[in-house]
């Protein structure tokens, strides 16, 4: 699965983007933010509050509850402040 | 139509293509936002904000909120351009134009994908102040100004 | 500032010229309108408009108008150029402007102005048809439009 | 007094513009426009229906029932619709 991060998380994170093998049981956006934020303290402390977490699947907006699969492009990022 | 781009626009030249040959259009509404520094002794000066974006979900999102205005009202053109990059204050960052028959729906829907574009746009800024660089925090406004629109969309138009 | 006046404009350079040096803008809105020929089946079109006005009183009650907006909401500039004359479909009639720190002061001022624009300036619309002369006649719409902004001044920044 | 008249209320009455001198007892817009009417078919077309007659006075809308004097710029005209 390709990962990206934006903004705060990214730099939290300290990756852009990476390509992780998603573990057996990760089937949902919420499954998968638990597991990414046992992936060292960079993660924990990006993932920490869920409040300033969003998702998004190919590219569209999803809540915890939404299905992932291996194919598909996960963005995690903060609350969006363009305009 | 919709645009995101690294370089700035010019505001003339493009209400001009939006409008130019459609003899139906009453009314152009537009809104541009800028770089503002606010020297506000409470905060630091912006010497600069740097918007980094979602490359292909900005153009989705983008496009998907201007079908939405064009569903909820009779709009003849529509126009978002959205910058990324480094900018200095008093720099144009966004240019969003709406032109109907009608002034109310070119208003309308205006600030319709304004509302919805500071709240579902993956856009985030990078303030550079005296102090060192700060992101800026979503603001509890401009989720109000988005609910603004989620009620019955008959009601807004 | 106001101008009323027989040439065009061009909406970039007043754009421009409205918020160059202000660093304390966040947003601009603008309105512009222009003549429009509905090729409706049910009326003749349009071939030419010309707008008889006031000289004195256009300045004046644009003037106040002007005021009335500053008095009512927070803003760094704002613009109302009008034009009389002969004018043909697609030309620009009005530009309203106004910039602000904030988005929406800028739209509802804008908004405002266009309302207010319309019942209380003293312009008249003479439309060019293939039957004839037709003088355009006020509408009810405009009258509600305005009446939106007579409540308690308050409610609506 | 210098009366103004514009649109189609001017081009009813025949001309934009003329200096009367006002009889004894016109003190209102409404006497005057009331007085206007006696002058010529023209006249009485124009300002038959007073639901489309607007009225300034100095060059602010006035009501029929402000006062006018022999210096005051007085403007007749049919609702406003520029924009």
């Amino acid at each position: 699965m390709k990962i990206l991060y934006f903004a705060w998380l990214r730099q939290r994170v300290g990756r852009a983007e990476e390509t992780v093998d998603l573990p057996d049981g990760v089937t949902t956006v919420g499954g998968l933010v638990d597991w990414l934020k046992g992936r060292g303290p960079g993660y924990a402390a990006a993932l920490a509050n869920p409040a300033l977490v969003r998702v998004a699947v190919n590219q569209e907006f999803a809540r915890l509850d939404a299905p992932v699969k291996a194919s598909d492009e996960v963005a995690l990022f903060p609350p969006v402040t363009g305009g | 139509m919709i645009r995101v781009q690294r370089e700035d626009f010019d505001v003339g030249v493009e209400l001009d293509k939006l409008t130019r040959g459609n003899r139906t259009i009453g009314g152009l509404a537009s809104f541009v936002g800028l770089v503002r520094d606010l020297h506000d002794p409470q905060e630091d000066g912006v010497a600069a904000m740097t918007l980094e974006h979602y490359p292909g979900m900005t153009e989705k999102m983008l496009a998907n909120i201007e079908a939405e205005a064009h569903r909820r009202w009779q709009l003849d053109a529509s126009l978002i351009i959205h910058r990324y990059g480094r900018m200095e204050p008093g720099e144009r960052i966004v240019l969003v134009a709406c032109a109907s028959r009608h002034r109310d729906a070119a208003f309308d829907a205006c600030r319709f994908l304004m509302d919805w574009l500071k709240t579902k746009a993956p856009f985030w800024k990078l303030e550079e102040t005296a102090s060192g660089e700060r992101w800026v925090e979503a603001r509890d406004s401009d989720d109000a100004a988005a609910r603004r629109w989620t009620k019955d969309p008959k009601a807004a138009e």
